[in-house]
């Protein structure tokens, strides 16, 4: 910037040379100030998504920049919500930022006393050993009048009931076949 | 007074308390004693006081130094303290004060350098500086003095300019405690400097600064209702009595005391802690009655009241 | 500023405050945009707080229990630029309650629960943040000022004679004012009045001298403590540069918070109040809403159900530099007394 | 329901749970309607409400009783609208006796099993044919529950009485069955003055009939009783004396707390159910395909369920494809067998007591989200394996290493054999698929960033483990093993991850026929002979056309307020259910107000702003010709088309459990004595007999004054459930940051509580502490003479997160609903002491010594029916099984 730009842009030179000799609008606006957009009108993509939190059901605005989350605001087009959020959704962003949030998988061993690092392949690999055994430890052919029961009371699970249709359907289904009926989620809670 | 009736929200203040610090108070102190100083040299320099115009430039200056030290180190952002030449707003106090210290402290600085003038040689470039300084610094200390009663008195708009309730509603008096102050200090430098034979002016500026001030704070103290309450009361009333009565024992001390050097050295120096005291007591005065929503609301509601009182007329 | 039943408008000044942003400096600016902040519809849930950070980044403010009812912000900060208050008030009508366990003031159990939560601080990471208050003064903002009325339908009578009872709540936001302290006494013009006449700090102009957050006759501007800069609502500058609704109310489910033209935004409030009183609420009136008040008029105004300060507002708020030229006058004078003083003493001496 | 009257919200804080719902609660209220608020506390719900009235947690049965009363005594029913669309005119059995004439319990009682034989129950001439017998067994498997979709079974025609004045007609019946329940009696009962009830009895009757309409609005305030299915039952009965159901601003509103709580159940993850409400086969009641289906379309019903065969095929053929065929019943064996309840709290027992070796958590808090704590961290500490998949380290994962029990030292790291796998989850915008919201509405979700590190999607997590599961038996000749290897379970992937294609499983849920692959429109075109694969068939049609309809999203704005083009709502893209009743018995609007669906003689064909819940073409002047069964037997004026009888339930002859008819009873814990019955609490509820588990006594038990405080829980706004999603977000956790409890001022007199002081709560189950919270929005209710406290707690903190607190859950004990074995969570009682609560082995001791002094021997049960309530003998109808 040369000795005159600086002077041009000197406040106090706009305040002598234009409409604002008071200095408290035009002239003292920053070059920050005057190039000031919402992030929101830099994001690569928006995806159009629903509140996590309760069953209202609102819409949000998922904005993206570089992969990375930089907005979540309600969705006006939503009949349901019209762009209005409550605290809880309107954190959403916090939420899936989190510095709480875990992103890696952790395991303790039996009578561990600290937490441990494990391959994600692993852990699923031994899920899936011990889903088998507890199976068949617990398998359950027939009762006692030697009706079918097919099952396994050894397995259970406990969903809760932010997880989508898609998810759910997998699990009722992949745990019936399982013979493990004990499923439950949030609904009886 | 009664105790008085008002609400508020979980009784918290309504306004913020003032973020400024021990920095401000200082330097409503210190920004004094350079105008007063500065006045002090020039009636030395005019009248043929050299002493009292050495001792009133090197004060200034020091002072200034220590003015601006002060108002940066207040700063949250003090890398950024000359944001303050950004703009020139006649709203602004400190706007205005910033130019005021602008011009003057480059003057303050010129003349207390000029009084180094005799110890330069008298060849050379600097045996030009020699030549030059004296009515260089001559210049610069008159200019000083125009500056300084500004210096000296806006301050108390500074204060004033806000919505702390103590300080705006005594706009109309505190310039006269401030001015009054700056004299009393500046008086206090003379005394405590320069001989008592040399000394009669600053005793008479004692005099004049300390009526001045004396009843300025007399008024900000009684007439402002119950926004006078902070300023008589707390750890501002304790300081405004101290300033009060080493004010007046500089006074006394200034004129009963005037073959004693030493007498008159204590009372200069009790000049200025009386300065140091009114200062940091208008200073927490204020502060006191920014922190209670008492001051804020019980006033606003009396002059709702009032207008409405009025229109019903 | 607050026109009150049976309180008429304070006397009005003849002169109508002017566009503030064509009078500094803006050329065709856009209207006058602001906040009508509706409390007879607010739900308390702090979407407008959350909004609010999640979109200009602003940081926590602190993790403690303030117990003034389900307010834990406790004031506008730095770090909050939406407060959401919250007024559980019981009514002087004869329907005292036992007082709690160490009641200081002998009122109602919202009075003495008022009284101990005046003493709670939040480490807002602020200065001066959220201050400690007066446990007197906090005890009487349970009681109702207004005129005795009967309560809105369905308030009165129980079993215990307990359910006259109401909670206030209030988004309260920086005011926007017209004319503004904190605007005029910026010696950076870090503070500016923007073209759609709101008022924001520019954070990378500010240095923190902190004048302003003592010219706001609201309390409303405060300094980060670790950045040192002095922050506030910047009504979205940047939202609404693009034609985007402000955070804060894009997201109030209820519409309490309202975004608009000043103007239209004035019309609506004036109609909401006149429905409100006509339904039965006859403490409904709009504050900050006059153009004639001691700023000028607030950018964003609220419809409030009790008096002002009830909710932490002062009554009747005036802008410092009002006074200005008068305390420039009286500065001139004392100027003038100290170069007379300085003259008189030097020339004193030579008589 | 912003085009409501009158807005009733009780047992639902809407405006804290559910704030931007509630605009249209404050969009109705700014056109004029009048809102009540009926609640133990004053809440930001009713600090906005026209009106509120304090109610004793647990009577809102009596308060809503008695506003039925108010109706029938006055006649201030909407009577065209009664007589034609519910069963008010219907004559009920002979053999019927009233809990009114028997203090407190219905005909049919077994005390042996504490359960009801519902013959006596049915409209005359049916008892032998509709009942289902003694109903233990439906309680074991909450059976309940598949009611969500549709109606219990009627058999045939029912005699009436259109003057209602017959003495055995449901009118009748009614009318002296909430003879009782009058304002005096809900002063005395709920602690609502009179005066405040009648206030709303008017407001509520004025704003409902031909011009006018009010919406009841409720939530798990409702639910998480011992009598909660009764609770909204009551609610029911005067939304249709009052003709508020199926008509616009009408209704009766459920408000729901999870994403997809709803889809949850639809496509339940639930023990008893299969997708569809579909029953899970009961090992002795469905041995076969044939009877398994016929326990669900009744042969010879009225209504839509009749094509129930279609429906069940459908889905095994969409689990076991080319494997399910018509001559192996389509893999009917394959599924497996209930024997009785393997609800979430049997499991938790089980656990305790080691025969549970394996548990998954999926996105679920246990520890801080459900009853008693203690037993649920106790039962995880039992297991083998335990997977944790979250967003967030919860309370659930880390209970071996960190939980209250790790204090006391009943769970010692070194000695927890539990091996923990803690997964990191996907969030909601690192993943597609539908949410199914509290109005049955799917709505898709667009993927916006992949998920960071390990975290994946529970579609991800299952379809891989599926993969692998099938891999390691792939050479498995075992029969058990069948199962998985016929699975289909093949969906594309993608991405680096291999992510499944959610939409892929969505056309699967919506089901295709299976011989062209086309996506299916609408559930009527499921076929029973294995030429269509429906995964869920109240789900077609969101598929239809082989476009995804949940994902549509025309802005609303530019569509009419019923807004059908965003989204998809089950069924058929129906937004308002029944809405036929909209429309008067000749197929007019009701009134020009309150138009909404209605009759189009020159067109032939139903119309209106929403998709007609009814036959399109049938026309309202439609009688069904003799022998008539499913669809086609439902008369042209039979709008409830999902009852067997085409009917608005009044009077519910089968399907509830614990009577025909809703009855006060006090909660499992209460500190008073039933003032309208000899019973105390509802003798059907479900309890369990396990040493952890105990109930703080009631009266006319000894010892009820140990624990002499009410306290009741539920959320605030700036927190969600366990508070995995909110203690750990610094916006939120700010907003609450700490656990607290309200009391009012005399109780905090009474026990020596100071406002931001500490408190603890002791129950038979634990001790809790939180901060005080002195407050004017509790009031003390003088409830018969008596004055009662009661306390309210946030049960949103727990050990972990940014900000932590005592669990309110841990207070619970487990009883629960008969019907849908839901826990009593809403409300128990405690004692209340200043001061914070003791550590270490000091607190259990101090439970003990409660619970010594309480006379509570664990696992000892109260007596389901209280002493001296004659019942009669038991044994004389129904078989063992209550199989039928």
């Amino acid at each position: 910037m040369g000795l005159r730009d600086r002077l041009l842009g000197w406040p106090v030179y706009r305040q002598l040379t234009g409409t604002d000799p008071l200095g408290r609008g035009a002239a003292a606006r920053s070059p920050r100030s005057a190039a000031l957009t919402p992030r929101t009108e830099d994001a690569d993509r928006v995806a159009r998504s629903v509140c996590p939190y309760c069953a209202v059901g609102c819409g949000q605005r998922v904005f993206v920049t570089d992969g990375q989350v930089t907005q979540i605001e309600g969705d006006p087009d939503s009949p349901i919500s019209r762009g209005r959020l409550c605290p809880k959704g309107t954190a959403s962003r916090s939420l899936i930022t989190s510095p709480l949030r875990q992103t890696t998988v952790r395991y303790r061993r039996p009578y561990g006393t600290e937490w441990e690092d494990l391959d994600l392949d692993t852990a699923l690999d031994m899920i899936a050993d011990r889903v088998l055994a507890a199976r068949e430890q617990t398998w359950e052919d027939v009762d006692a009048e030697g009706r079918p029961l097919n099952r396994t009371l050894g397995i259970a699970s406990l969903g809760g009931a932010t997880l989508d249709n898609e998810e759910n359907y997998l699990i009722k289904k992949l745990f019936t076949a399982m013979g493990a009926l004990q499923i439950e989620n949030q609904a009886r809670i | 007074m009664p105790p008085a009736k008002f609400t508020s929200y979980y009784g918290r203040p309504i306004l913020k308390p003032p973020v400024w610090t021990w920095e401000i108070a200082a330097y409503l102190f210190t920004g004094g004693v350079a105008a007063g100083s500065s006045l002090l040299a020039a009636g030395g320099q005019l009248t043929g006081r050299a002493e009292v115009r050495r001792a009133g430039r090197f004060t200034a200056l020091a002072a200034v130094t220590a003015s601006a030290g002060l108002l940066v180190k207040d700063l949250g952002r003090p890398e950024r303290f000359h944001h303050m030449l950004r703009v020139a707003k006649p709203t602004s106090p400190m706007s205005v004060g910033t130019w005021i210290l602008t011009a003057y402290g480059p003057a303050a600085g010129l003349a207390a350098v000029a009084e180094a003038a005799p110890l330069l040689p008298t060849r050379g470039p600097l045996g030009v500086a020699r030549r030059v300084l004296p009515p260089v610094g001559s210049a610069a200390g008159l200019a000083a003095a125009v500056a300084a009663p500004a210096l000296g008195t806006y301050t108390a708009v500074l204060l004033a300019d806000t919505a702390v309730p103590s300080w705006h509603e005594a706009y109309a008096d505190l310039p006269f405690v401030f001015a009054g102050s700056a004299l009393a200090s500046g008086a206090g430098v003379g005394l405590l400097a320069v001989s008592p034979s040399e000394a009669g002016p600053a005793r008479r500026l004692a005099v004049a600064g300390a009526g001045l001030e004396l009843l300025g704070a007399h008024r900000v103290e009684n007439r402002l209702g119950l926004l006078s309450e902070p300023y008589r009361t707390g750890r501002a009333g304790r300081l405004l009595r101290a300033g009060r009565a080493l004010t007046v024992a500089g006074v006394a001390g200034a004129l009963l005391g005037r073959r004693s050097r030493l007498v008159s050295a204590v009372s200069g120096a009790a000049l200025l802690a009386a300065s140091v005291a009114t200062r940091f007591g208008v200073f927490h005065a204020g502060v006191a009655s920014a922190r209670d929503p008492k001051y804020t609301v019980v006033p606003q509601r009396a002059r709702l009241d009032r207008r409405a009182a009025e229109s019903d007329r | 500023m607050v026109d009150s039943p049976g309180r008429p408008a304070a006397s009005v000044s003849a002169v109508s405050a002017a566009d503030p942003a064509t009078s500094a400096g803006w050329v065709d600016a856009p209207p006058r945009m602001g906040f009508f902040t509706d409390t007879s519809v607010c739900i308390g849930c702090k979407a407008c707080e959350v909004a609010c950070k999640e979109w200009n980044g602003v940081p926590t403010s602190g993790l403690d229990l303030l117990g003034m009812s389900y307010d834990n912000t406790g004031a506008l900060t730095a770090n909050s630029w939406r407060h959401v208050a919250f007024v559980e008030q019981h009514r002087p009508d004869g329907h005292g309650t036992p007082p709690a366990g160490g009641n200081p003031t002998d009122a109602s159990a919202s009075a003495a629960s008022a009284a101990r939560s005046a003493g709670s601080t939040n480490p807002t990471g602020t200065e001066p943040g959220v201050l400690p208050g007066e446990p007197a003064a906090a005890a009487r903002m349970t009681e109702f000022l207004g005129m005795p009325a009967s309560g809105p339908p369905g308030r009165t009578g129980s079993a215990q004679g307990r359910s006259d009872f109401r909670w206030l709540m209030m988004s309260d936001v920086c005011k926007h004012c017209t004319r503004a302290g904190c605007l005029d006494v910026c010696p950076t013009g870090a503070l500016f009045r923007t073209e759609f006449g709101t008022v924001v700090v520019q954070e990378d102009i500010c240095n923190g001298c902190g004048y302003c957050v003592s010219a706001c006759p609201y309390g409303v501007i405060d300094r980060r403590v670790d950045d040192g800069r002095v922050w506030k609502c910047t009504l979205c500058y940047d939202r609404i540069g693009a034609g985007l609704t402000p955070a804060c109310a894009q997201a109030c489910p209820t519409e309490s918070i309202q975004y608009g033209p000043l103007d239209e935004l004035r019309e609506r409030a004036a109609a909401r109040v006149a429905t409100l009183r006509e339904r039965g609420e006859p403490q409904a009136r709009l504050y900050g809403h006059d153009p004639h008040d001691g700023v000028g008029g607030d950018g964003a105004f609220f419809l409030l159900l009790d008096e002002p300060e009830v909710y932490g507002l002062p009554p009747d708020p005036q802008v410092t530099t009002r006074d200005l030229p008068a305390m420039w006058r009286r500065a001139g004078l004392a100027a003038l007394a100290m170069t007379a003083a300085a003259v008189g003493a030097f020339l004193g001496g030579r008589r | 329901m912003a085009n409501a009257d009158v807005i009733v919200i009780q047992g639902s804080n809407m405006a804290e749970a559910h704030p931007v719902g509630f605009q249209w609660v404050m969009e109705a209220k700014r056109r004029g309607a009048k809102v009540f608020h009926i609640d133990p506390r004053f809440t930001r719900t009713s600090a906005v409400a026209d009106a509120y009235l304090p109610i004793r947690a647990g009577t809102d049965i009596a308060l809503l009783g008695a506003v039925v009363n108010y109706i029938l005594s006055n006649e201030l029913d909407f009577r065209e609208y009664v007589l034609a669309y519910t069963n008010a005119a219907t004559i009920v059995s002979d053999d019927f006796v009233d809990a009114e004439d028997a203090d407190g319990i219905f005909s049919g009682f077994d005390p042996a099993t504490a359960s009801y034989v519902q013959d006596s129950w049915q409209y005359a001439g049916h008892e032998r044919d509709s009942g289902s017998g003694l109903t233990a067994g439906e309680r074991e498997t909450a059976a309940g529950l598949r009611h969500e979709s549709h109606g219990a079974p009627v058999a045939h025609q029912v005699r009436r009485d259109e003057t209602l004045q017959h003495p055995r007609c449901v009118y009748q019946i009614l009318k002296r069955h909430f003879a009782r329940y009058t304002p005096e009696m809900v002063e005395r009962v709920c602690g609502v003055p009179r005066e405040k009830f009648l206030e709303l009895a008017r407001a509520w009757t004025q704003n409902s009939g031909r011009e006018r309409t009010g919406c009841l609005i409720y939530s798990v305030g409702w639910t998480q009783h011992t009598v909660g299915v009764q609770y909204i039952r009551t609610g029911a009965i005067i939304q249709l004396l009052l003709g508020n159901m199926g008509r616009p601003g009408g209704g009766v509103l459920a408000l729901r707390g999870h994403a997809s709580i709803q889809g949850s159940t639809d496509i339940p993850t639930l023990f008893n159910l299969l997708p569809g409400y579909l029953p899970m086969p009961h090992h002795a009641r469905h041995p076969d395909f044939d009877a398994w289906v016929d326990s669900i379309r009744h042969p010879g019903q009225k209504g839509f369920w009749g094509d129930a065969r279609a429906y069940a095929a459908s889905l095994l053929k969409a689990y076991w494809g080319d494997a399910a065929t018509e001559e192996n019943d389509f893999c009917y064996g394959h599924l497996p067998r209930l024997t009785g309840d393997h609800g979430t709290y049997q499991q938790v027992l089980n656990m305790i007591d080691g025969k549970v070796k394996g548990y998954f958590l999926l996105g679920q808090n246990p520890a801080v989200g459900s009853a008693h704590g203690r037993a649920q961290r106790l039962g995880m500490a039992n297991l083998d394996w335990l997977v944790v998949r979250d967003l967030f380290m919860i309370e659930s994962a880390t209970f071996w290493q960190r939980g209250p029990e790790v204090a006391t030292g009943e769970i010692v790291p070194q000695e927890c054999a539990t091996e923990v796998f803690f997964l990191p989850a996907a969030s909601h915008v690192e993943k597609e698929g539908t949410f199914t919201q509290t109005q049955r509405l799917l709505q898709w979700r667009e993927k916006a960033v992949d998920p960071p590190g390990d975290a994946r999607s529970e579609l991800w997590f299952f379809y891989h483990l599926g993969r692998r599961l099938r891999q390691k038996l792939a050479g498995s000749t075992l029969p058990r093993d069948r199962a998985l290897l016929d699975l289909t379970w093949d969906y594309p992937t993608h991405g680096r991850h291999d992510e499944p294609d959610a939409e892929a499983v969505l056309r699967e849920i919506n089901g295709y026929d299976t011989t062209t692959g086309r996506p299916l429109s609408a559930f009527t075109e499921a076929r029973d002979d294995g030429t269509t694969a429906v995964g869920c068939w109240i789900y077609t049609g969101v598929y239809a056309d082989g476009v995804n309809q949940a994902a549509r999203r025309r802005p609303g704005h530019e569509q009419d307020w019923v807004a059908a083009e965003w989204g998809w709502a089950w069924p058929a893209n129906r937004r308002l259910l029944y809405n036929r009743a909209s429309a008067d018995p000749q197929g007019r609007p009701w009134s020009e107000r309150k138009r909404y669906v209605w009759w189009d003689a020159d067109l032939g064909r139903w119309t209106g702003h929403d998709v007609p819940d009814f036959e399109l073409t049938k026309p309202p002047s439609y009688r069904p010709p003799e022998g008539a069964t499913g669809p086609a037997a439902l008369a042209g004026d039979d709008p409830f088309v999902m009852q067997a009888d085409g009917k608005g339930w009044l009077y519910a002859p089968s399907g509830v459990l614990d009577g025909p008819l809703p009855t006060h009873y006090e909660p499992a814990e209460s500190p008073v004595r039933n003032p309208l019955y000899g019973q105390q609490a509802n003798p059907t509820r479900k309890m369990y007999d396990h040493p952890v588990n105990s109930t703080n006594p009631s009266p006319p038990q000894q010892h009820d004054q140990v624990f002499p405080y009410v306290f009741t829980v539920s959320r605030l706004t700036e927190h969600h459930t366990a508070g995995g999603m909110s203690r750990t977000v610094a916006p939120l956790a700010e907003l609450q940051p700490e656990m607290f409890v309200e009391v009012s001022p005399e109780l905090a007199e009474l026990v020596g509580l100071t406002h931001l002081g500490w408190a603890h709560l002791i129950s038979a189950r634990a001790a809790i502490e939180a901060r005080v919270l002195v407050t004017d929005r509790l009031v003390p209710l003088s409830v018969d003479g008596r004055v009662i406290h009661q306390v309210w707690l946030p049960y949103h903190f727990g050990f972990e997160g940014l900000v932590t607190g005592d669990s309110a859950n841990d207070l619970f004990g487990i009883t629960l609903d008969p019907n849908v074995l839901i826990q009593e969570s809403k409300i128990g009682t405690c004692d209340v002491r200043p001061g914070r609560r003791p550590t270490g082995v000091a607190l259990g001791e101090l439970v003990q010594d409660y619970r010594t002094r309480a006379g509570i021997v664990p696992g000892v049960l109260p007596p389901a029916v209280t002493p001296g309530v004659p019942v009669e003998p038991s044994g004389s109808t129904g078989d063992a099984e209550g199989n039928r």
